[in-house]
């Protein structure tokens, strides 16, 4: 039986509810209504109005309640109801739950679930990619899952994490992908990325949804004779820069990609990375697909450009392997 | 397209603002309806689709009170406010529809549009970030002498943002001319009033800031329209911020993907019964300020309208591709 | 180091509140009057400086109320909270000191510390964002069955903040126990009340949140005490916060280098009358609770410990710069 | 008669507020006080308390009342007391001032004013050098100037600039740098470098008060024989990718530098740049030296060891030199 990366997210919440009762769950609309986008529904009438928080529309109050909660030793799940909101919350996430530990030793565990990512006609309120906004702040944790074994797996170890998770879930993704997830209790690591696939003349690296638009195109470059890799990071921070540079190493052509826009996105970490780590391995420029520099845009013919696709991957990706 | 009806010189005053009222509010009330009814089943619709329906006494009352100086800044259901500053419906249609002709030129959908020359500030999704820009507002408004008054609009589940918080304080403060209005429709998407708040009334919040606050039945448009009168000129008169709670009821899901399952059985059924519309309508005809007849040929009227903007939306272009990056700095 | 001082048995229990009270308040002073009149100018305090200076009645006076499982959220004149809640005098020189020996090993400067051994959450700059945080404090201690309050410090400049709305709102909404305890010292750095809110009084912003709010002088030290039982029964009992204002006067700058001189001539002087040292001991002396020569012998035991405290710190060592980038994470 | 970087700024907005009725300043404490640091001293009495308007200690109404303002075509000029308090109105920046003109042609001509920074024994909260959550945020403009000649200039610049700008003023440069400025009316465009010295051998890429720390490197390597050139980027949002790129194509070497921590730093977006467009011409690896990723340190041994300094840079760019 096949489960969606929606069911799969709210599966790993369960199961760690049921094995932890110190995990609880806190956001609008969560409870009785079940989430903006059904995630926790059931929650509710499952494990009762304690452990499942419907607050009121106060993300920097959901926020540093969360962060109040975790001081205390519970393992609060707080949901945005769209990640474009965290910025209510902003200064509670960046300046009180990712610095505590090194200025006083005190442990936030805590879990901000951020929905995010376009292709979803949401407009520039409803879409946005902010993980960079984290990734730069130390003391955070940045996941961001591409299939549903991910998701599952890496919410549970952000909810047993003992330091502050901003867990951004593609919406996109909520429902188009499935895949048959094990029966047994199983976690994916914080901080491990993944080779998606094996390819020996180009490394694609990217995350979230955009893994699926690379290895559609890796697929259309295999057509061509291009052997493509894709790595899909899963872990923002902290960055798996071995994996990420191993790949490069072997295949000395790196395409970085993400939906996010593009100045000040990951792809710059990642190409500062590699030209620190594997320069000499290079035999051609870091090239990035990114979405450009606005506002997400609503109207469809606006946001199909703004978005980065398989065909725009295929051709950067064309011109490299040719390089 | 016209935009107002005629009104008649020798007409009582009281009348001819009923009919305004009924105009604007049947104007919003089909046009919403149109959108979440019609074109969003058909998939004209780009997004999400949130409507004001039995609310509409709230944007017509108060904004049919605005002076051509003010400036409004609505939130997600206040429709109207649009019509009555002269925005065509045709527009709000293109807008819904992520075309050429909406106000944001489908850089941006449904109620998120504004326009400068009607005096109109677009919100943002963020709930009660307008607060503090209608502060903003009023304080260049007092700046440059103008004697105009900023209305800021906003739900009862915003006033739970700290952002409401810091604007309404900020214009108390500072004595700007804002008239605050708040929807009072005892939801905010899926949560009651009671899960928002502790306190009974958003009114009950004045106080917090040495603020007049008022409750108006926000079912009935003429006394809306009579409160903003008292507020504005309050307002107006550099004694600060006035603070009105429009007592509603959201006769829908929150959107249009919502069926609203978690409202307690009967409440819609109680809360049609004082539909902003048929309550103006049965007064007109009570007051002697209609006839029935006239009734509907107005009503006709407005579906004609609404025809027209409609089929004047659909032949608006989506926007070019090529422009995706144009405009997000004054020059690039 | 001992911090608390012997309490006989047979004495009245208001005469031994009030020795504790007056041990408290004069270690504050003497502790603070060293960090920024000796130490500070001797450039052996690493950052900036904020005493509460003719404030300590609002530390003492609420903290010695609080239960051991109570969870502290002090702010930044609150320095008797730490004392009460059983750090040393030393350690929180060497955290002035940006010494290994400081509550953030040097990590982090002068208030901002917390240790939850102690019951005490750190406060970050940003004022009133550990208000949130203190409902958040509130849940997990009665989500686990503990009887604690959380006891939520800020200043009145604080209460302008977003997250201050936010996060007293969230703790009515949900009828948390926590006192909420503002520090009204009629400033916030050089912004008097009349220009951070409208209204008189911090209090009157408890009906927005339907809470119960009490003002109480705040250079009373037993008066405090007296309002906080109300407070935390209240707060402990499941009927929600309780706001409590404390009246003062900030005796000093804003921090150790503003000269205050936007302060209008006189205040400083009038104030300095209610000086709640002064007060307690004139009461204590007054009511037959303690003699001149204990009272002396009492200041000369606190100038005591506070030598030794003095010397402890300044023998703890730097932190190592080898240790910059550790406890980031909970390993990297 | 020599000019401090903030008297700079002092005179920058003075003139602009002599210049034109519509600017006009507001934030905390920086009418009668003068503000923390004193940029507004004077200000008060000179221009009144219509033009100066201290606020509650409310950041978001501050930047929210600033847009109000400036879509109503005034040229409100918003002090944050502290950088690290911009994320208090971090929605109001990103989310509204942003992305007004995009989404409905709406100017907002407003300036943040944000005092950044470390080496001042300011600790987490009053050191941090937040530009690149502004960076990645299409529709800002950032600024970060290194001189008092800059300072004044861009300062002019921004106020007249019909785009919301986030200006960065380092604290340590305040009263630590003079320059002679010229007496009549200047600018400094927005979305220029310059570069601060010349050099063949190696580029460093810098901006802020790391303008000072280059230069003094520069000036060791020279001793050694080797000829740096310091590009100082002055804006960093639009950024002068040419300017940056001749660099490089030049010397060849690249070694970025900043005070900001390093992951998600401008250093990525600048190692992306730089590999995508001059690839061709890099002899070596393209090398960082930034913050280590951990909040600012308070206690001396620990922030002198977090921030960049001459030593640092000296030796990475010795060892690139080499390469
Ligand atoms: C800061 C923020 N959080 C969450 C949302 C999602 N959201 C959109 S409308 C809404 C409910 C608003 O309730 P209310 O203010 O009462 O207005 P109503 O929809 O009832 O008119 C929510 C939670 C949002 N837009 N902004
Ligand atoms: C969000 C935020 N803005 C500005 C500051 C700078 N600041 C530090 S203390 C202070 C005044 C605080 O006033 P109040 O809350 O009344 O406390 P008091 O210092 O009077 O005890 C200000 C403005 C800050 N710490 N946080
Ligand atoms: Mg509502
Ligand atoms: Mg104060």
């Amino acid at each position: 039986m096949s489960t969606t990366y929606l069911e799969a997210i709210r599966q790993g919440m369960w199961e760690e509810m049921e094995r932890d009762p110190n995990v609880f769950l806190l956001g609008e609309d969560i409870g009785v209504y079940g989430g903006a986008f059904k995630v926790t529904a059931g929650f509710f009438e499952h494990f009762g109005e304690k452990r499942v928080v419907d607050t009121p529309i106060s993300e920097a109050a959901i926020v540093g309640a969360a962060i109040g909660a975790g001081l205390m030793g519970l393992r609060p799940v707080a949901e945005m109801q769209f990640a474009d909101f965290i910025t209510c919350g902003f200064d509670q996430i960046v300046n009180f739950a990712a610095k505590c530990r090194y200025r006083w030793g005190a442990a936030v565990p805590m879990v901000v679930r951020a929905p995010s990512g376009g292709g979803i006609h949401g407009g520039p309120f409803h879409s946005q990619n902010p993980e960079m906004w984290f990734v730069r702040t130390p003391g955070l944790k940045v996941v961001a899952p591409a299939t549903a074994y991910d998701a599952k797996g890496l919410i549970k170890s952000a909810i047993r994490d003992n330091d502050p998770v901003i867990f951004f879930e593609h919406k996109g993704l909520y429902r188009r992908i499935k895949e048959d997830l094990p029966a047994e209790d199983y976690t994916v690591p914080i901080g491990v990325a993944k080779v998606a696939r094996e390819g020996r003349d180009l490394s694609i690296i990217t995350y979230g949804a955009m893994v699926w638009t690379a290895l559609e195109a890796a697929g259309k470059l295999a057509e061509e004779g291009a052997s493509v890799e894709v790595v899909d990071l899963r872990t923002l921070v902290p960055l798996d820069r071995e994996t990420v540079c191993a790949s490069v190493k072997k295949t000395s052509k790196a395409l970085l990609l993400h939906e996010d826009t593009r100045t000040g996105g990951m792809a710059g970490e990642l190409a500062a990375t590699l030209t620190e780590a594997v320069f000499e391995y290079l035999d051609g420029p870091i090239v990035r697909v990114t979405a450009p520099d606005t506002p997400v845009p609503y109207s469809p013919p606006l946001e199909q450009a703004f978005l980065p696709n398989v065909e725009k991957v295929v051709e950067k990706a064309r011109w490299l392997w040719r390089y | 397209m016209s935009t107002t009806p005629a009104i008649g010189m020798d007409r009582q005053p009281q009348a001819a603002l009923a009919e305004r009222c009924l105009y604007y509010m049947s104007m919003m009330r089909e046009i919403e309806d149109r959108i979440e009814r019609k074109l969003y089943r058909q998939g004209k619709i780009v997004g999400g689709v949130y409507v004001g329906r039995g609310q509409e006494a709230i944007p017509v009352g108060t904004a049919l009170v605005a002076r051509p100086d003010d400036v409004m800044l609505p939130a997600h259901r206040d429709l109207a406010v649009f019509l009555i500053r002269g925005v065509s419906a045709g527009r709000i249609f293109a807008q819904y529809m992520g075309r050429e002709g909406g106000l944001t030129r489908g850089r941006d959908g449904n109620m998120h549009m504004g326009d400068l020359k009607h005096g109109i500030v677009a919100i943002i999704s963020a709930l009660a970030a307008t607060v503090p820009v209608a502060a903003g507002v009023a304080m260049a408004l007092r700046y440059k002498g103008i004697e105009g008054v900023a209305f800021s609009y906003f739900g009862d589940g915003a006033t739970s943002r700290g952002d409401w918080h810091e604007g309404v304080n900020f214009a108390a403060v500072q004595k700007l001319p804002v008239v605050f209005i708040c929807n009072n429709n005892q939801y905010a998407y899926s949560t009651p009033l009671s899960a928002q708040m502790a306190c009974a009334n958003v009114a009950d919040r004045g106080p917090a800031y040495n603020i007049p606050a008022e409750i108006v039945d926000g079912n009935d448009v003429l006394a809306v329209h009579e409160a903003t009168q008292r507020a504005r000129a309050h307002a107006g008169s550099g004694k600060g911020p006035y603070l009105l709670e429009c007592k509603t009821f959201r006769m829908t899901g929150h959107s249009a993907h919502d069926a609203a399952h978690y409202v307690p059985q009967g409440l819609f059924e109680e809360w049609g019964k004082m539909d902003p519309i048929t309550r103006l309508e049965a007064r007109m005809l009570a007051e002697g300020w209609a006839g029935q007849e006239a009734l509907d040929r107005a009503r006709a009227a407005v579906h004609r309208e609404v025809d027209e903007a409609v089929a004047w939306a659909e032949q608006s272009p989506f926007p070019d591709a090529a422009t995706l990056e144009e405009d997000v700095y004054e020059s690039r």
